[in-house]
């Protein structure tokens, strides 16, 4: 009971300390990174604006079954 | 004739025990929660298929060469066992289930030395380690198993809610309370003596309370492996039920003015901050805790492959190929642990008990800190997101979205709630390392 | 100088045996049948190549630490190996060809100790496993490799043709006449003084008229390791050569009016179906015969993930990563056992001879079962489809069909052959069982 | 011999009844899933009819390229 | 208050050696060139992690069972252990630096069966091996980690521009000499009394020059495994250099005019030659050299696999599942051998400087044998190609190319220079084998 | 120090050694091989003309996110 007590006590405050340590650490690691670091680019140029034209809905149904007949041939 | 016979007398339907068609019976209902229910079945489908293995009377696949041997108990083998076993026993005895029972404990709870001597009579005699017995020592026995997990869910994890808003982690923290109030309920029932777990047993079993599956097996199988299969189970299902369990602890402890909070929405992270971020925490494990440094220094390198960009056909492979046949061997592995003798016992109930309550432990203990973080902070956090931070990733996330949205349609909580969710993996891996710091060794 | 002469006493060119150039020659050939002619290249490709490394010279890439320390028998290494093996052996003793066969045959015929001891020597005076050897070890020896590629097989086979029509199973019943029909055929070679099996080798060749790659390399594994190579490239050649083998005998015992039968279409199957089927195998395997559990509960696991639909990740890599990995080195531990000295033996054509006689009374006694069959019933069955029965998965359903449509262009038999097909799967692996049952351990 | 034979006649028999059986399990097995269960859905809604106009077969090869681009891309 | 007191003296922060700080630096460096730089991070991330991991106090990550009993030292192991390491020590004696250092180094130098006693001896007081041990002994101590690489290159390399234009070969065997140079620098420095190298450390010192990792770390750890951290690191670290390092002396050795010769179109090479290369390699390999079997066996199976058109899945999965899980864990292996003791040494200096001579004479004496070749010749071949015979595939053919275009250009030299590459990959795996022959076993 | 020179001189020896004897057989074997061998086939028939007009750019755009998309969905 003891032990159990002193586990809960210990293993609690620790699991504490050491998360509220990395607040710290992550924050002020965040606040460094974006203060100093090169503005990141704008995350990879929208990727191709899929799914536009009704058109397209079909045209990737088409495509899905290429893909899938590609990898179900390779498995062969 | 003889050879008929033996095939009778060396038949499953002769052979077959009660806790054996027990188990069957609760494995094959995994397999129907698994696959029926969408109970985390990437674990399940395996852990219970190989369940049902493990109690197929007489294949002896979930035993090593020396205990298939004793089940076998040929009189020359038992003398030569005896000994190294340092077990009295005399050539021509009679053999008793008590003998057998004497020489099962003496091996389990044998040295290095004692179980590699007894495995060598046993092969010399003829007996082999049953499949999934060397699926559970490559596997979970060297815990390699458990840690791939952690380098495939690393690679999978994405920080960046948890970078985001910071202070979230805290909510990670408190949760874990779980883990350690099981502990003491553990502690409890064997003072009042309703069952008896050594302390090792009751952080075992507290560990179900991480909301972790990898996690729970690792720290099962160094502080407690002969429970490992109603830990495993025990975790793996409340992780799957977290969508029953978790929203009436979360109502009961908040009012609707708090669960309608809306959070300010996420400011954009910073690529080189998502790469620091696993090898800060990798550093602040080498200086504060060093044995959690298997478990989340695999973890960190599976996130730091991921986020790095430039080992994208590393990432890929931990977080598919490897992950996958990991997962069938723990799972199989798992399984290994539910035969009869090992798993139709009190204390499993026992462990399902406890489990639970230290799921909702867990759960009320997230939740309350949030509202406690709110006395301190202007910036208001939605309390409902505490209840993520026992981590169950990503399926606690999701709960507190869900209520969040039954009490404010336009109240979108999910990647607010990811970083609690993320924060309590570290948190329940921390925890893991203190118990494993204290008691194990 | 010395240096030179050393290089020239240890080269391949001065070192290289007659027999180790004719299996080079067999092993580039089979490599030639597997790349020009498509014999099961999956398996003959890295098993050729892998003959081809055991049988380098000096390399000693397919023996152990000791074997390797018999081949170059330092004075005082076999000294020392002669006390764990028990061989009377003095210190100085001229070394001849005898001595070398003593110690080799006691080392092969050591128990598990003995053989560690020995390793330990070996590797105490720098020896070390050869890499072939190593892979036979992990790979086979431990028998994990077949199982996967159960897993792997269970995970791509369909069963949806055999619960269509269930009493189809019997015909891949009846097709594993082969298999004991060569035990006899073995034990009478045998009995006439030909050549000399015992019933464990006899059993294990007639495992090659189960066509079925990964039961054979178990059941040899098992009850005669010695005559792995053989056996297996006895399997997969004649796998490879369904084509040639099955259809005379199709046509001889069938007449032309019987070849033509159409057969009702196959109904529509229930997916609860397909996930009941493996689980409804398992059991009956638990319950009947534990020995095969191994083989048939991996084969069983693999189907149920795939047709649970809940773990595709994991039914993905049964398919492709593991099955692939575990094929290039099971073909590699394999072609380990195709060294001249193990190899170029009188008993290797006896098992080729045997191989195809078992194909032969496979294929015909399958085809009479269909006749049989047609017998008691309403519902003509084409006998053209017993002869899938052999397993040959998809190889002889194909061979079914295209020998149909030779009598009737209409006439498309491969659905209708691929359940007896995949019954003869599960037949040998009960077959296997049996057999290990009765004269293994 | 005796041996052989005794196995033959042992496993044969074995092989038999156990594959009858199991016609017998799985015949019932399958009664019982025809009855009672629900009836499965129409088996995933026929994939998006392919290679219908010739236009397509082009489509496909273009297709097929940009996987097989897209998987050496990966690969490097 | 006592268990605090233990999370405290138990933590990094209060055991870190100044070693292992500079080390972790050293390792996080590491980091920053793979992830930054670009430098062949697939290998460098793994092994700078692994060597932040080795580097964590107190948790004994890199460390074998018996070296964690060694370091924490309680009295009764010593004592066990003394007996079996044969160390003069007695019950009560006291402790010291050097004690440890004396039980260090007798472990070290056991030979299998002392490491296995010692190690059982660990095992039966409670210590186990180390995660990144475990791995080492896995994947680089059985030598699988660099063969499954080398399969995996063998699968991904094409020798079409080798057997247009065979005799590039000569220069990847000219660039070979950085390697047997190398080995001379280091004999030179220890007779000059600088440092101390035995033959091995200096012909494992000397593969640094192959500018081949896997055969780098595949002799390193046959001929000199506590040198195989610095010297995997310089391989790896040198072929991201070879931008940088080769140029200058390509340009000091050639004028203007050859640099701009233009070599005629390499002729379409036939599917079969391809398909026969490796298996010519093979076959002398056989003949010639037979230590040389393991590393160019798996080499030229990957090519087979590649080339033979029929294992197109295995050769997929060589190339991508298999080598990625290879590559993790045999950098985190070489990461293991990173540990601060190990390490920081001035050896290790000696090894970076060795390295980098071995890499400058190797492309020099490429480019060399080039210019003597077209003395010789009427088809010049432009001596900017002979560099990329030092291998280091593609970034050394693509330095020729490059330096080419700067001179000329119209002039592609990217498919003449894969020629003298790819050799050099062949080269270098025979030297490797020469130099085990002479050193090893 | 002798060890080094006999190590280097054997060893570079024998590397050049093997690596001529590899140039005579790959010779002899392309030799014969372009000699008897029935011709290769072209080459896998240039794999359809991609890119050829604007239109397809954008095409392509679409297939690989869709082939993105679809190894994602795979990941899940
Ligand atoms: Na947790
Ligand atoms: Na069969
Ligand atoms: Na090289």
């Amino acid at each position: 009971m003891t032990q159990a007590f002193s586990l809960m006590a210990v293993g609690m405050g620790f699991v504490f300390v050491f998360l509220a340590i990395l607040v710290v650490v992550t924050s002020t690691m965040s606040k460094l990174v974006n203060k100093y670091a090169p503005k990141p680019e704008p995350a990879k140029a929208a990727p191709a604006p899929v799914a536009a034209a009704p058109a397209d809905a079909q045209l990737l149904a088409v495509l899905q079954e290429a893909v899938n007949q590609y990898r179900s041939d390779k498995k062969r | 004739m003889e050879n008929i016979l033996n095939l009778w007398t060396g038949s499953g339907f002769y052979n077959i025990t009660g806790g054996q068609i027990t188990m069957i019976v609760v494995c094959l209902f995994l397999l129907y929660l698994a696959i029926k229910k969408g109970f985390e079945p990437l674990l399940l489908v395996p852990i219970g298929f190989g369940g049902v293995l493990a109690n197929i009377p007489e294949a002896g696949l979930a035993l090593t060469a020396a205990e298939n041997a004793i089940h076998f108990h040929k009189p020359d083998v038992m003398l030569a066992l005896s000994e190294v076993l340092k077990i009295p026993f005399e050539a021509g005895q009679e053999i008793t289930a008590e003998t057998l029972k004497a020489f099962k404990a003496a091996y389990a709870e044998g040295n290095a030395s004692t179980v590699f001597a007894a495995d060598q009579i046993a092969k010399n005699a003829g007996y082999a380690n049953g499949m999934l017995a060397n699926f559970y020592s490559v596997i979970i026995g060297s815990t390699v198993g458990p840690l791939l997990i952690f380098l495939g869910v690393g690679a999978m994890t994405d920080f960046g809610p948890l970078l985001a808003n910071p202070r979230t982690i805290l909510l990670g923290a408190a949760a874990q309370f779980g883990i350690f109030g099981t502990v003491l309920g553990a502690a409890v029932l064997t003072m009042t003596g309703v069952m008896e777990f050594n302390i090792g047993e009751a952080a075992a079993i507290g560990i179900i309370g991480g909301a972790d599956g990898p996690t729970s097996i690792y720290v099962a199988s160094v502080l407690a492996p002969h429970l490992l299969g109603a830990i495993a189970v025990a975790a793996y299902s409340y992780m799957a039920l977290v969508p029953v369990l978790q929203p009436p602890i979360m109502n009961a402890l908040t009012n609707a003015e708090e669960r309608k909070i809306q959070m300010v929405q996420l400011r954009p992270v910073h690529q080189l901050e998502k790469i620091l971020f696993p090898i800060a925490v990798l550093i602040l494990v080498a200086l504060f805790l060093p044995d959690a440094a298997p478990l989340l220094g695999m973890f960190c390198l599976g996130n730091l492959m991921k986020e790095c960009g430039v080992v994208d056909r590393l990432s890929d492979t931990a977080q598919n190929a490897l992950i996958n046949v990991v997962t069938i061997f723990l799972g199989l592995s798992v399984g290994s642990k539910l035969s009869a003798d090992k798993f139709l016992d009190v204390t499993t109930l026992g462990i399902l008990v406890l489990g639970m309550v230290a799921f909702g432990v867990g759960t009320a203990t997230g939740v309350l800190m949030a509202k406690l973080m709110n006395v301190f902070s202007t910036n208001k956090i939605n309390p409902l997101i505490g209840s993520a931070g026992v981590s169950a990733v990503p399926m606690a996330a999701r709960v507190s979205n869900q209520v969040g949205l039954q009490n404010n349609p336009q109240n979108f909580l999910l990647m607010h709630a990811m970083g609690p969710n993320v924060a309590g993996v570290i948190g329940s891996a921390v925890a893991a390392g203190v118990m494993i710091k204290f008691l194990g060794g």
